[in-house]
């Protein structure tokens, strides 16, 4: 019996459609109420996720972030890895409500839920 | 800290998850389970004892090793079948994370 | 298409035989698990493995939004396993389980 | 689902407008390109796409065997698109072709 | 030697063939056409400039590149459109190879 | 018009079926007859490919040694990349046949060919 899921995102937005379909079913286990505490975490490219000035319109493609506002009015916690997102591509304006934080404090997130799933 | 089951089923060559792997799997036991291209792990000392050298312990699936034919460098390295996998996975480590 | 599928299966069948109560959701390419008439030639027939272990209580269910995105519909579905959804499915098997192993690269 | 496809038919649309001879050859997972009645909600729908560049001249083609793996049969493809072999189909679009691009990861 | 234009799809954390374009472009005319998550090379100086270094232009789908909000960091990768892509491919390479 | 088509596969064998499709496109070339010349490169991970003690019917897979077999026996030239091999793991043996050359002339090999595919 699970309480808690983690979602791990580590795939970039669009060129696949992982990080999409991470962030529904994310959303999707939150909306059925079975589970109370469904997260996201962003790591490596999967941080790239959360840049507030995508424009996925160029090429048709979904929002992710729209995926991720849902996630946060449900009161999904989104963490975003601090040092990846710098390596990858140094200060970018993130999403309103997303939460920057460190390696260590990723590895606790990952340790406080019972299942993690990665994309 | 929950000890810790790292699923691999990516080649060396395209596993880019070490030093994750690494902070995920700090204070915690650790071990990874290869399947697929990652038993590839076990043919290459350098790729091999990296990954020895970030979890106390590496199991890989037989069946998958043995279909690739190739000499045997990590010796270390646990075999074993699908059966062991699942006590792996349900009684020995608390969470399963596939990197 | 890559061999997770044929991991994931022969991975619940050792669990089946073990007494555990497995569940199977086939998430993106995932989906094409479920499909009836599959003939993968050489290639290890991934949907006649399904069909065994349907009997043993193993239950597949695929997100029907990737199904429709590759035009897979209900009806073309293995007797017994489920076109269903994220909502319904996926987060019924999260609240039921003591683990979740991710088959996929 | 990769974006492959997408890619492959946009690069398709524009080497079409420019008066080119254009072929593509559904290989693997790639052989999705055809199924009919796909409905991919917010994603672009690529079968739409194809759809309307086999009136500008596109062939497409795809392997059959990649498709029976998958279950996808004849009848089931998009009207004027094809599923066919390697030996027939691909070896045809090399000999004809001054290039071949490669869209796969 | 034939002028090659490499197409990339993967990002450059999944590029592992930068070795193999260094030593198939050797001695010929060579580009890169960057689509999908290739165009992240643009996005981070260390990477992009790895890249600059075993070809002699880069050229990025700009659709791609504006869907991602990323600051362009490599202001000399030519941005282009699928028509741009297919006179490259026709007209100004001999050989395309994706890598 | 294409003369000369070349296989480029760097993906190692079984996990994925790129591989194996890679070495029946070649071979199904070859044996329309509309094209002379079709002949494979093996670099990378890719080389494992052509080790002649894999045993693909422990995972129940098809042969990528027959299918190398069958192309050359229909006198396509299979190339396999010394150092790549040598790197990955070492000294291994390969099945007979397969020419093992070094990165220089497999610059060479791509160059002779029209058309380039990859897998």
């Amino acid at each position: 019996m699970a309480e808690s899921v983690l979602i791990l995102v580590k795939k970039p937005p669009y060129g696949l459609e992982d990080a999409f379909s991470a962030l529904r079913a994310g959303l999707a286990v939150l909306v059925s109420g079975r589970v109370p505490v469904s997260n996201v975490l962003l790591i490596g490219e999967g941080t790239l996720n959360a840049v507030a000035s995508q424009r996925p319109e160029a090429i048709g493609m979904p929002s992710n972030m729209e995926a991720l506002h849902d996630l946060m009015d449900l009161e999904a916690d989104v963490y975003v890895v601090r040092e990846d997102l710098q390596e990858l591509v140094g200060d970018v304006q993130l999403l309103e409500g997303v939460k920057v934080i460190d390696r260590e404090r990723a590895r606790q997130v990952i340790d406080e839920h019972d299942l993690v799933t990665t994309f | 800290m929950r000890s810790k089951l790292f699923i691999l089923l990516k080649s060396p060559h395209d596993f880019d998850s070490l030093d994750l792997m690494v902070s995920i799997g700090e204070g915690a036991p650790t071990a990874a389970l290869l399947f697929e291209d990652a038993v590839l792990f076990a043919a290459n000392e350098k790729k091999g004892l990296e990954l020895l050298s970030v979890v106390n312990q590496v199991y890989m699936i037989k069946d998958d090793w043995e279909a690739r034919g190739l000499p045997l460098v990590m010796t270390s390295f646990k075999m074993i079948d699908y059966p062991e996998a699942v006590d792996l996975i349900m009684e020995k480590y608390e969470q399963t994370i596939t990197l | 298409m890559n061999m997770d599928t044929n991991t994931a299966v022969k991975l619940a069948r050792a669990a089946l035989e073990k007494g555990y109560h497995v569940g199977i959701f086939g998430y993106g390419e995932g989906v094409t698990l479920i499909k009836e008439g599959q003939d993968p030639k050489r290639f290890q027939n991934v949907g006649q493995e399904v069909q065994d272990l349907l009997e043993k209580g193993l239950e597949v269910v695929v997100c029907e939004t990737c199904s429709q995105a590759r035009g897979l519909v209900r009806g073309e579905e293995i007797k017994g396993t489920q076109i269903g959804s994220l909502t319904n499915n996926l987060s019924r098997f999260v609240a039921k389980s003591d683990r979740m192993v991710t088959i996929a690269r």
